[in-house]
């Protein structure tokens, strides 16, 4: 595998950024009242999604979670028709009806996030099928949980794409909870990746703060679906450094230590890379002025969710049915 | 005009479908070499292949759900649940991803998928095999129920399923795949959201659903004999629901006796005779009737299980009644 | 009295239910340390240590079919699934199996199972969880179904659920936990199947359930203004439905509205509206109107989701215009 | 572990014996229409049943399949309440409701046959659960094939019997086919063993069709359980002589060889246990009087079932609701 350009591993760096600075900007938001419903936020996990995602071509295809801001900005998604619609706003990518949960842009390859733990593994595996009928030689992510991994869609899923050696690599985001069960008091197990051996496929777990062995390792896995070769099963290791939403108190110190987060902070996949990044070469000013754009991007998407107008109220009862 | 079974006029339509848009194909247990547990597929693994007619692992959820995300992104699939008793898997898929995401994206998503089962009593095959669900399916926006009673009715409304670009719950009879009817030769559609009327008639409407449509139209025979004449009406579809032909019925006859499989307590019938209240009360001369399901799970014995769902006798009975006390 | 929250009152009924039957037990997700993403378990796990206050993996078929064995086997779980949305998931076990076994036994075993979980709109959760499916549960004999409107109730209902010997799906609203009202302290059964007059009145019966019962009340206030006086009943359980208290009131006032926030079609007002028809059609002065959740999956924006159930207004106005058309 | 005593053993051909018997019987009355419904034989399968569920004590429980004869008769189920449920009589072990698929005797132990694939799985998994927690020293055993394998339900339950080392010991009765699906075409993977692993239980696969070694298997199985060690996946490779149920044609001809068929038969789990009795001192009279007597068991079942009457109209309306 040829190395990672400069240009590819800025790119990454300026997804993560992208993303922790939308998520920052959710909890200020959120606080003030003007984000209604649920926030999930990805605080943390940034390289996971951009590892993952800057090794797909934009026509492939990715499935998403409740947690899945991250995962939309990591496929292009645009963050002023994200904000707007977690403002439940007209002008949103779901015209106010989806919100955060509910995220899609079909013609990014964003088939939506998911508000059913494990709901988004099924629909992963048919748009994999559907790829692999069409000939399309598109691959298909699935982003999903640890906690997920406990629910029968994750197990059907996974069997039929082995069984049909479909293009699809499952993404596993162990970020040791759902909610408030830790790993050990949900599975008894300690990798997800063993799941793997259970359907025929590989599985393989890897630091999910390191955003270049994320990549490295999606890189395979994506190769070899495109390849006709099958699925993948690709576990993270991460955490949230947030509580499990917006309102879970003290980033979630009723279930986890406080040591517990503050060494995870440490391994904190943005400052890391920054390390990575200056030693290679890349100049303080360049990753600040990165930050700075990303930054105006941010601050352009809140008030164009704040000008934007709410959806009139026929709206409520459009789309039930297509055509 | 042939004379075809259920069973063969699904297939056709299947058939006919998967020719004309190479985006079709259907996927469930066992309809590939086996050709579907009752027959319904038979013989399409060999005309289109193993791509086009997919053999599934037991993983009713899965079926559903990678249905609904091949239709998500371009496909166009048949998937079959063998018994809608185990559609209570799938319904996460079904429910909370099929019938939604179209309007989750506010209407950038399409989810053109038929998810084909077969329903009712008449196998002897208790509890866990023979329950009527259609209910659940038609309280849930987004998705489309239909029932089709006859040959000719099972042909078109399947082509049309299989057109339309949402999710469509197809339910046949595993009784009437025997059953045999006119189907025309050439291409025809019958559109959703279209009741038909299986019989004229002046003094007493019935609206009965997929078996119950044979037995109510055996009622009437055996009625017509008395000097009642039944006017039958057949919605098809449940979702989209004819209320308008059922009405237009009702205020010619000003009776209605509503017949189905499925239990009462919350079931399609309450539907059809609220609706007729709404929209037609005073033309109502008697309480609508209902003639249903009995209030259990249904029995494996023979007899009890005959007993548990509308007979032709019972629903005669029912008319007899109402005719008489509106009298 | 005391004055309590709704949650209070639930979390009162399982543990006093606990202390006094060990075979009593609570297993779901998070309600252990987290106690419950609504807070209706906290404490209990302290109170009763891990092995009667489970935390489950995020595996809704196994937690209801886990608890339906358990039930079948001896013990007396309280199961609970956090959204009503998410029992799609454990539809099987719940209606092939814990609503069958009892029956298809032949009596023999017993599923003595309540399966908690939460209904409805108002937390801007949107399409998947927000739904109210509680017409499909009552739609299957063999289940009960509770859905508790004030403290008193939940905590009385709950008690008579967990020392039922059937399955029963106990419905709690999100938006009606904070609310409070009087809970008296000794021991005390809300029998199942037991309609309540929230409101005595003579101009018109509104039927309400969970959180539709508050809003209902509301009209009913401000209507009184209007010198229209309503009779509110709240059946409190939907299966077995209490149609008796419905039609006696329904007698008294000649007028039937039916609120509720689930979709209309197929939801549970059309078999309460179909019954009335069935039991008092002479009674009734005017046909039964419904006021329910609009045919939509529910939205995402504020504005949008609070269009689509009835608000206080629209019950409100469905009143006026039956009062006044009806006389 | 001691060796089995002439007795055991006896006792394991001798329900061996009884299953082929009953199911051979039902061949016999389906072909005459005195049988409603559908059957499923276990014909070739008895070994699997016979030697787990002579490795459990009388108060131990089990949960079955639609193919649940054997399972039934080697717990110790009446065939004559078995013939006449399948009669659909009124004396019948569910008073004709529930028939074939929904066969359950609970204070034998028999939690109940299953008509849908997977669905006990979770209910032994909780009848294992209330085991532990009313610390009764029970032991549940899960019978499932193959095909159920593929099922969320399985997933789900394994995880969680694993994480709660429930005593329960789950039994693949592998007979490479879910109808006619061979396994090969509904998983990526040769032992459903190897699934073990996905929740972190020991996996073992047997012969299926030697009743010894699957009664030593499964007697290690549960003694683990039963001194709360946890579950075990417990594979047994087998095979099912007859067609998916009566009425699939040819003995399932259209999907599977007759080569695979005959090859299969001359490992019938009956002939193997009859030579290796004869062998081991048992005579051919003392086989041939168990014979007859088993034999007369399931005249005499029918019989019964015959003379029984059908239950009364209002049966049906009875038990909706306990108490
Ligand atoms: C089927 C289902 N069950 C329960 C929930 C409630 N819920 C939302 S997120 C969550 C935890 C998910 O854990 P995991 O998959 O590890 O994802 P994470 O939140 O850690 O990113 C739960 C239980 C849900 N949304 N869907
Ligand atoms: C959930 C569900 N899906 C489908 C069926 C129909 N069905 C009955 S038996 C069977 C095959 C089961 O295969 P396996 O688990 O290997 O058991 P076997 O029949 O081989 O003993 C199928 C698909 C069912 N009963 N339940
Ligand atoms: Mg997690
Ligand atoms: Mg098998």
């Amino acid at each position: 595998m040829e190395a990672l350009t400069m240009e590819k591993r800025l790119k990454m760096y300026r997804l993560m950024l992208t993303i922790r600075a939308f998520e920052e900007k959710i909890v200020e938001v959120y606080a003030q009242g003007l984000m209604p419903g649920l926030a999930h936020l990805y605080v943390g996990e940034e390289a996971v999604a951009v590892g993952v995602c800057t090794a797909l071509e934009p026509a492939d295809l990715i499935t998403s979670t409740h947690r899945g801001h991250g995962h939309c900005i990591a496929k292009g998604g645009d963050v002023k028709l994200m904000m707007a619609e977690m403002f439940g706003k007209d002008t949103g990518y779901c015209r106010g009806k989806g919100g955060s949960m509910h995220i899609s842009d079909i013609e990014l390859g964003i088939v939506g996030a998911n508000g059913v733990v494990g709901g988004g593994i099924p629909l992963a595996t048919g748009a994999a099928l559907s790829a692999q009928m069409r000939n399309s030689g598109q691959v298909v992510v699935c982003f999903f949980g640890d906690g997920a991994s406990n629910n029968g869609s994750f197990h059907e899923s996974l069997n039929l794409a082995a069984l049909w050696r479909l293009p699809v690599v499952y993404v596993c985001e162990n970020n040791g909870y759902g909610i408030s069960v830790a790993q050990s008091r949900h599975q008894a197990i300690k990798d997800v990746a063993v799941r793997a051996a259970a359907y025929g496929m590989p599985g393989v777990t890897v630091d999910g703060n390191d955003v270049e062995a994320v990549h490295a390792a999606a890189r395979v896995a994506v190769d070899r679906a495109r390849q006709g070769e099958g699925p993948t099963l690709l576990e993270c290791k991460t955490y949230r450094f947030r509580g499990h939403h917006e309102g879970d108190p003290n980033r979630g110190n009723r279930y986890r230590s406080r040591q517990e987060i503050v060494a995870w902070e440490e391994k904190c996949p943005l400052k890391g890379y920054e390390a990575k990044l200056l030693a290679g070469g890349v100049t303080w000013e360049q990753l600040e002025e990165l930050k700075e754009k990303v930054q105006q991007a941010i601050e352009a998407a809140v008030q164009y969710a704040n000008a934007s107008p709410f959806p009139p109220l026929t709206a409520a009862l459009a789309d039930v049915y297509a055509g | 005009m042939a004379i075809k079974t259920y069973r063969d006029a699904l297939r056709e339509a299947m058939r006919e479908e998967m020719l004309r848009d190479a985006m079709v194909f259907i996927m469930g247990e066992d309809v590939g070499v086996y050709g579907g547990i009752f027959g319904v597929t038979a013989g399409l693994r060999d005309e289109f292949g193993e791509g086009r007619v997919k053999d599934t692992p037991i993983s009713e959820a899965a079926i559903a759900g990678a249905a609904t995300g091949a239709a998500m992104t371009g496909m166009r699939p048949i998937a079959e649940i063998m018994f809608v008793d185990f559609t209570t898997i799938a319904m996460d898929q079904l429910v909370n991803q099929a019938a939604k995401w179209h309007y989750m994206s506010g209407g950038r998503i399409k989810v053109p998928l038929v998810l084909r089962t077969t329903t009712g009593i008449g196998r002897r095959t208790a509890a866990q095999h023979s329950q009527s669900l259609e209910a659940w399916h038609a309280h849930v926006p987004g998705l489309k129920v239909v029932m089709p009673s006859t040959p000719y009715d099972a042909k078109g409304l399947l082509k049309s399923a299989i057109r339309d670009d949402n999710p469509v719950v197809f339910i046949e009879h595993k009784m009437l795949y025997n059953e045999k009817g006119e189907v025309p030769e050439g291409e025809y559609l019958v559109p959703l959201g279209k009741a038909d009327i299986k019989r004229e008639g002046s003094d007493c409407t019935i609206v009965a659903t997929s078996l119950m449509v044979r037995r109510a139209l055996a009622a009437a025979e055996a009625l017509a004999g008395e000097g009642i004449d039944i006017e039958l009406v057949d919605p098809r579809t449940i979702r989209p629901l004819d209320i308008e032909t059922i009405c237009t019925s009702v205020s010619k006859t000003h009776r209605l006796i509503i017949v189905h499989e499925a239990c009462g307590f919350c079931g399609v019938g309450a539907e059809i005779a609220t609706e007729v209240m709404e929209q037609a009360f005073f033309e109502l001369d008697a309480p609508v009737v209902r003639v249903t399901g009995k209030e259990a799970p249904i029995p494996f014995s023979p007899s009890l299980e005959d007993y548990v769902v509308p007979s032709v006798e019972e629903i005669a009975a029912a008319v007899r009644c109402l005719v008489k006390g509106g009298e």
